[in-house]
């Protein structure tokens, strides 16, 4: 009997030892975050440019910067940040049981998913929207020639429903292939599977960059559907959702007052221009309303760099990037014909 | 008339045809029309696999290439294990810090010099050192793998795990050097040989609390930065899940076991419908159902991270198989043995301990060796919730910007990768059958 | 029991051999030959089995073959019926030689009908399945036929009420008795015995021997491997002692068991009697 | 503490109280303490059932005083009242704590949401199913009929292939067993999902594209393999058609009968009836006759090349054909061995007594070892049907719309409902193998053999 009583008594402090438990009580998410001393961002299985890792085992992307730029914004150490991936089945239920503190992983902000599932979407970083890619040897021109035609799409995401919506409506009377690993979809299409691949833009065009012959395939004008992904936190918790809100409109804010990584210091020290300097801290009391030190902002552009660097540096034409030109399309400053817009800063 | 031939004929060697190799080949390749058949397919099926993955694998294959664009360069139709490689670390170690990956190789040298001493021979309380490998040795690698401040209990048990292992090594070398115990050889150091039994046992203890202080004020300065359970990744991640849930799988699979056999019909009824149920499930259903209904079990605001909660579901499972196996184990103890230990004075729970299970466990090693195997191919399985152990990596490698699009050569890397370690152990298990000579067919398999 | 095969029914009781006299050596030379070994060699890997042997078995006659175990005697008769494979030398069987020929080996099968030591009945069929497997199988005889012949050599062995049980449900001795029968049905030339009684205990061994006594009675050639020393002193015509491979020593049984010649022979009577 | 037996001892109770104590020859007097002893328990031994233990020593032992805790009915009782308390508290602990969370996160439940209408469509499905009319439960339950359709198709396909590289493990054939014994030692030692994802990437890439397809029905242009999956024609039954349905159910009959009465005859006169080519020329004729006679009312929906994709007939996606693949050849390989351990385990001296009696060897293979090997094959067969169902449940990493795919992960995600989806899933994996196992049982009891 002694020996069972050691052995379950034993493996129970085992497990609890592992856990890491903090048995939080009703404290706001910032004190949790000050307390824990970093921030758990929730990303999905790795997409191109969004949010990927490489050789060294580091997490690099858009979304990977969103959740830098908070990190930076609470600790001024975009490093006090630990990224977790979840499935794309889990990643609403995991970030409602507080497994984590910012869901950002290219979800498309819907109602349903802004009412039902216990979450708030606080802004869009990128517009998207669901295109075809298709050989240019076929003759496609427009999406509305994919009559009857079998198109590939990955299992799981809103694409598989819009696909479905598109074709029902125009009744192209689409069959659809549906694969749950992306490759997959993209080898078949390669070798003739499908007539057309379906999924978001952004991932057509970085995928395509990977094919063997990339300029041989397009990607058709039409966009069958919006696709505002953004960033997404818990319900319940207002104080929370404005420092996240507010961290994404700084990066976007900087680049509209022309505020990059490099000159942050220099613009902090002598701009003369007031919205600069009410901005980087100078002066003006901006930050208290989000619990930060003054030099959020300055902190966040030292560490992440501003909405355009960040863009061109994963999604862009940067070394890293997929290849996907920011210029007339709506990611665009709202100066230059895009629907980037950031409330002013006072 | 008896015919008696006097002296024995000498013995011939045997005929050419027995022995040559020609004779060989005809007689098992080439005997009959079907044999003929059947030899000619096997070669032709044998070329064909050599001679496709061969050139695709080796002779046209990259090995150094900074990424996929320049793969292609070199050899479009060739195997691009540049990006395999470049990625070596992430797939054994996943996204532990390069600057901490001692600590993880550390944790697996001490394993191994913590298990040797069961296969050295002349090595006695064989059972003490495989029961500290398995109950002590999870503190000691849980504070090297995760770090960070260190409470008093996780203070203790890691100076029992470092007095622990010191003395294991030590009392193997004493015992593979001199066939002694450790104890016997410091009496026999100390020459306390003629002192009375009691100040031998009191010298002994001194011993133990001088090395356990020395070791305790050691360990008290020795802090190790802390790394998170999301940067645990790659080959090191899959042996975590598959060592904590075959350890923890052994105990629960014995508990069910005997619950299944218990006389007690709530037990019974209970244990039964435990081990039914997780038996006709799927692994992914019971790990979709850790990381959905797990977080609700949850107290208000208790939060179980995810590697505990695919644990858990893992252990669960598996105690489920163990106890099956153990139940084939315990079916292959004569019932006599029941009988001789109960006819002694034993009751149920001292006949379980000290005469079945120890027989039972012999019977079973070859079988435990078996689930093991079984439990690391299916650890691969928590790639498709999210957690990038081996598996989760090779298919992360084709996400990479600079290796977009290589998603067969990490696949077969892992599946040789698989095949190496668990052939092996494959192959040690079917050895252990035959050197414990355990003739009862337990026919877990 | 006749012998001319193919003649259902057993009508004629005629058997060329007068079973009252016991056949002695001179007077078994006028029947003809019905198995003849010279020079059979057998290895296993390079272990050399058989060395050489000779060895001529007249129709109807009785041998028994006696030696330490390991000496092959085992080995030589499976050898006939080609249970095991020989390589050198030849065997001729009912004027058939056994060679690499699967046709020729089952036609020598079915004349010879062979007992094992551990009974081997088919574990799955019961004892009337059993007799009857062969005939319907090997012998194409119709149902009813097979089963008449099964009863009536069931009642020979004395056990025709346990037609319906299965192997599992008999003793040893039964066993052996059904297996005995087994072969029977096959209506075969020659009988081989592999020490049909060393794995029964004592008064199961006497009820198997009196079958083969009664059996020897009526003519059947048999070969014997045994140590039941009573039974080659009343039935066998011939008494074989081998050893190491080779038929060390060769007679009739009173001169073998009276004054043995070879001293290996002396060692290993003096050991068993 | 050890475990008593009460009704032996209530039963043994009862003899002493005859006054007839067998063992340690009791006192007369000590009758009337154990009459009381036996009314005292019978509440509690109606709570135990009959137990056994062979500790003889502890039963005759005369009790001296009334002792509570030691004797081993009342701590039987005690584990179990506690055992239930215990499992009472843990499931009402994590029922509370669920509902709470429940509410908390705002999470809908109860299993209303089958009839809502679910908005994805599905590639692969036997029933109708029109998305945004099929309902939750539609789903669920093309999920359950694909499911069993694969997990059916490669049990057949592993017991059938698995027997054949059984066999030849054990062929004589010194390269052809060698290569079985490589074949079973790759596909035991790699995780499946590896070769699920391998089969999925590896081969159905390979397959032609759909303008050139193979033609797998030489010419007749009804089977056509390409990467898009298999098409087939499907058939369309004319008016009439039933007529020859039912003369096939009658030619079946016929065959059935026809094997019956050869059988007799065989036993009559000995040769053997040509019951193979009588039967198949009765199936082939009776309903063939039907159809021509009605006007061969069945004309065949082929598929046919429009534009980019086979219209018309079904298809089955190459998701599937790779799982199908995968689940044949993984299994194949365990249950090989098994056929191999079972031929093994049939003792020697069976086939040398078959032999011995002049029959061929693949005779004596038919008639007496593969008999008795299945009583060795069948028990681990169960297990490894059970697992090939599990392992269907794979399909969600190629893709391919089973129960765990469809209803598991995609409607989870679109509708929540985490506990109802979780439990009626394991329900339908439970009642599968459940039944599975009971049938193979059965059977299995039916072919054991007799024993003293």
């Amino acid at each position: 009997m002694k020996l069972m009583r050691t052995l379950s008594s034993v493996t129970a402090v085992a497990v609890m030892m592992f856990t890491g438990v903090t048995a939080a009580s009703a404290k706001s998410t910032l004190e949790i975050v000050k307390e824990r001393g970093h921030v758990r961002c929730q990303v999905g299985p790795a997409s191109a440019g969004f949010y990927n890792l490489d050789a060294a085992g580091d997490w690099y992307g858009l979304d990977v910067s969103i959740c830098q730029a908070v990190a930076a914004a609470i600790f001024g150490d975009k490093k006090k940040l630990e990224i977790q991936s979840v499935s794309s089945q889990a990643r609403f239920t995991a970030l409602a049981n507080g497994e984590s503190d910012l869901l950002s992983r290219t979800a498309t902000w819907t109602m349903s998913r802004d009412t039902q599932l216990g979450l708030d979407f606080v802004g869009v970083n990128f517009y998207d929207g669901q295109g075809f890619t298709v050989r240019k040897d076929s003759g496609i021109t427009s999406a509305h020639q994919l009559k009857g035609a079998k198109v590939c799409v990955t299992t799981g995401t809103t694409t598989e429903l819009n696909l479905t919506d598109f074709s029902r409506v125009n009744d192209l009377n689409i069959s659809l292939l549906a694969f749950e690993d992306f490759n997959v979809r993209d080898d078949t299409y390669l070798k003739g599977g499908c007539d057309a691949v379906t999924a978001d833009k952004s991932a057509l065009s970085g995928n395509m960059a990977a094919f063997p012959n990339p300029d041989a395939h397009l990607i058709l004008p039409e966009t069958i559907s919006k696709e505002p992904l953004g960033p997404a936190v818990r319900q319940g918790d207002a104080r929370w959702f404005d420092l996240v809100k507010w961290t994404t409109y700084a990066l976007v804010n900087a680049e509209e007052l022309g505020i990059t990584q490099a000159n942050v210091d220099d613009m902090r020290a002598n701009s003369k221009n007031v919205s600069v300097r009410r901005f980087l801290g100078a002066e003006g009391s901006i930050h208290e309303g989000l619990g930060l030190s003054k030099d959020w902002a300055y902190d966040i552009i030292k560490q992440v760099g501003n909405y355009g660097e960040i863009y061109e540096a994963y999604i862009g034409d940067g070394k890293l990037a997929i290849g996907i030109s920011r210029a007339g399309s709506a990611n665009a400053l709202w100066t230059k014909g895009g629907l980037m817009y950031s409330p002013p800063m006072r | 008339m008896a015919i008696v031939t006097k002296q024995p004929t000498p013995p011939r060697p045997a005929p050419l045809s027995e022995s040559s190799v020609i004779g060989w080949v005809r007689i098992n390749l080439f005997n009959s029309w079907m044999n003929t058949g059947l030899t000619l397919a096997s070669l032709y099926i044998v070329y064909v696999a050599v001679s496709g993955l061969g050139v695709w694998g080796f002779s046209d294959a990259v090995w150094v290439a900074k990424d996929r664009r320049e793969c292609f360069a070199i050899s479009v139709d060739g195997a691009c294990w540049a990006g395999v490689v470049s990625w070596i670390d992430n797939i054994f170690y996943g996204r532990y810090p390069r600057a901490e990956l001692w600590r993880v190789n550390l944790g697996g040298v001490l394993l191994i010099v913590w298990m040797a001493p069961l296969w050295l021979p002349r090595v006695k309380a064989k059972i003490f050192i495989g029961l500290s490998a398995v109950f002590i040795y999870p503190f000691l690698a849980g504070y090297l793998f995760t770090g960070g401040d260190k409470g008093i209990f996780m203070q203790t048990m890691v100076t029992v795990a470092m007095v622990c292992v010191a003395g294991n090594t030590l009392h193997a070398m004493i015992g593979v050097i001199s066939g002694r115990s450790l104890p016997e050889f410091l009496i026999g150091f100390l020459r306390m040989k003629e002192a009375s039994e009691k100040n031998q046992r009191n010298m002994l203890l001194g011993i133990l609390s001088l090395t356990v202080i020395a070791a305790y004020i050691l360990q008290m300065n020795w802090s190790l930065e802390t790394v998170s359970w999301t940067k645990w990744g790659g080959m090191f991640l899959t042996l975590v899940i598959s060592g904590i849930g075959i350890a923890s799988a052994l105990p629960g699979g014995i508990i069910l076991a005997l619950g299944r056999r218990s006389k007690l019909t709530l037990i019974r009824v209970l244990s039964i419908s435990v081990i039914e149920m997780f038996r006709s499930l799927p692994l992914i259903t019971v790990l979709f159902m850790a990381t959905t209904m797990f977080p609700l079990f949850m107290p208000e605001g208790f939060v179980l991270n995810k590697l505990v909660q695919v644990i858990i579901a893992v252990c669960l499972f598996y105690a489920c198989y163990m106890a099956e196996t153990v139940r084939g184990g315990l079916q292959a103890i004569a019932p006599g043995q029941q009988e001789a230990a109960h006819t002694i004075g034993f009751g149920y729970w001292k006949t379980m301990g000290l005469v079945v299970m120890p027989q039972a466990l012999r019977v079973m090693i070859p079988n435990i060796v078996g689930t093991f195997i079984q439990l690391l191919k299916d650890t691969t399985l928590v790639s498709i919730i999210g957690l990038y152990d081996i598996l989760g990596m090779l298919r992360a490698i084709s996400q990479d910007t600079p290796w977009r699009g290589l998603y067969r050569e990490p696949l077969l890397f892992g599946a040789i990768v698989f095949f190496i370690v668990c052939f092996i152990m494959s192959k040690y298990s079917r050895h252990l059958e035959v050197k414990l000579s355990t003739g009862h067919k337990t026919g877990n398999e | 029991m006749n012998n001319d095969r193919g003649n259902p029914g057993e009508k004629n009781m005629t058997s060329t051999k007068t079973s009252e006299t016991p056949a002695h050596l001179a007077s078994a030379a006028s029947s003809e030959v019905i198995i003849e070994l010279n020079k059979v060699n057998k290895w296993y890997g390079d272990f050399h089995v058989l060395k050489d042997i000779d060895l001529t078995v007249h129709k109807g006659e009785r041998i028994v073959i006696c030696g330490p175990s390991g000496s092959g005697k085992s080995t030589l008769i499976r050898c006939i019926n080609h249970l095991e494979e020989h390589q050198q030398g030849d065997i001729v069987v009912d004027g058939i030689t056994l060679d690499k020929n699967l046709k020729n080996i089952c036609h020598i099968r079915t004349e010879v009908g062979m007992v094992f030591q551990s009974f081997n009945l088919f574990a799955h069929l019961s004892v009337m399945e059993n007799l009857t497997l062969g005939p319907i199988w090997v012998r194409k005889m119709p149902k009813i036929q097979a089963r008449d012949i099964a009863m009536k050599y069931l009642e020979r062995v004395k056990i025709p009420e346990q037609a319906d049980k299965y192997p599992g449900q008999l003793s040893g001795g039964q066993q052996q008795r059904v297996a005995i029968a087994r072969s029977l049905c096959m209506n075969p030339k020659i009988m081989l015995f592999d020490e049909p009684t060393s794995a029964l205990d004592p008064e199961m061994i006497k009820e198997v021997l009196d079958v083969m006594v009664e059996l020897a009675d009526t003519g059947m050639t048999m070969i014997v491997v045994t140590h039941e020393m009573g039974f080659a002193k009343t039935v066998a015509d011939r008494v074989i002692f081998m050893d190491e491979g080779d038929i060390v020593e060769e007679n009739e049984p009173n001169a073998f068991f009276n004054d043995p010649q070879h001293d290996r022979t002396k060692l290993f009577l003096s050991q068993i009697l | 503490m050890d475990q008593g037996r009460p009704d032996v001892f209530t039963a043994y109770a009862l003899k002493l109280c005859d006054g007839a104590s067998p063992h340690s020859g009791l006192a007369p007097i000590r009758l009337s303490y154990e009459s009381l002893h036996v009314t005292l328990w019978s509440i509690i031994v109606a709570a135990n059932d009959a137990e056994t233990t062979n500790k003889v020593s502890a039963l005759i032992k005369p009790k001296e005083h009334f002792d509570f805790f030691h004797d081993e009915r009342v701590r039987s009782f005690l584990y179990q009242f506690l055992t239930a308390c215990a499992v009472g508290w843990v499931v009402w602990y994590l029922v509370s704590n669920t509902s709470h969370n429940l509410e908390v996160r705002g999470m809908n439940t109860g299993f209303g949401f089958l009839t809502s209408s679910a908005g994805f469509d599905v590639d692969f499905k036997f029933i109708e199913y029109i998305p945004g009319q099929g309902t939750y439960f539609d789903i669920f339950l093309i999920g359950c009929l694909n499911s069993l359709f694969v997990s059916g198709l490669a049990i057949v396909g592993c017991t059938i292939l698995g027997f054949f590289i059984g066999i030849l493990r054990l062929s004589s054939n010194w390269l052809s067993s060698k290569l079985a014994l490589t074949y079973i030692e790759i596909i035991r030692n790699t995780p499946i999902l590896v070769q699920v994802i391998f089969w999925y990437i590896g081969v159905f890439s390979f397959l032609p594209t759909v303008k050139n397809s193979v033609d797998l029905s030489f010419g007749a242009e009804v089977f056509l393999l390409n990467n898009r999956g298999l098409n087939m024609a499907s058939p369309l039954p004319g008016d009439l058609f039933w007529l020859t349905q039912v003369a096939f159910v009658v030619a079946v009959i016929g065959v059935f009968v026809l094997r019956y009465w050869s059988h007799k005859r065989q036993d009559d006169i000995g040769k053997p009836f040509p019951t193979l080519i009588a039967s198949s020329a009765l199936l082939a004729i009776l309903p063939g006759g039907v159809y021509l006679l009605t006007g061969s009312p069945l004309d065949w929906d082929i598929p046919t090349l429009q534009g980019f994709n086979f219209v018309g007939g079904f298809s089955l996606p190459p998701a599937f054909l790779a799982l199908l693949f995968a689940l044949t050849i993984y299994s194949a390989a365990r249950f090989a061995e098994m056929v191999r351990a079972g031929i093994l385990s049939v003792d020697k001296g069976q086939s040398d007594a078959a032999l011995a009696i002049g029959m061929r060897p693949s005779r004596v293979m038919v008639l007496v070892v593969i008999p008795q090997a299945m009583r060795a094959i069948v028990p681990p067969m169960i297990s490894l049907w059970m697992d090939v169902l599990k392992n269907s449940s794979l399909a969600i990493a190629i893709g391919y719309a089973d129960v765990v795919s469809l209803f598991m992960q995609t409607t989870l995600n679109q509708a929540g409902y985490a506990v109802e989806i979780v439990a009626m899933t394991m329900a339908f994996f439970m009642t599968i193998s459940l039944t599975i196992s009971a049938l193979m049982n059965y059977y299995n009891k039916r072919i054991q053999l007799v024993e003293r």
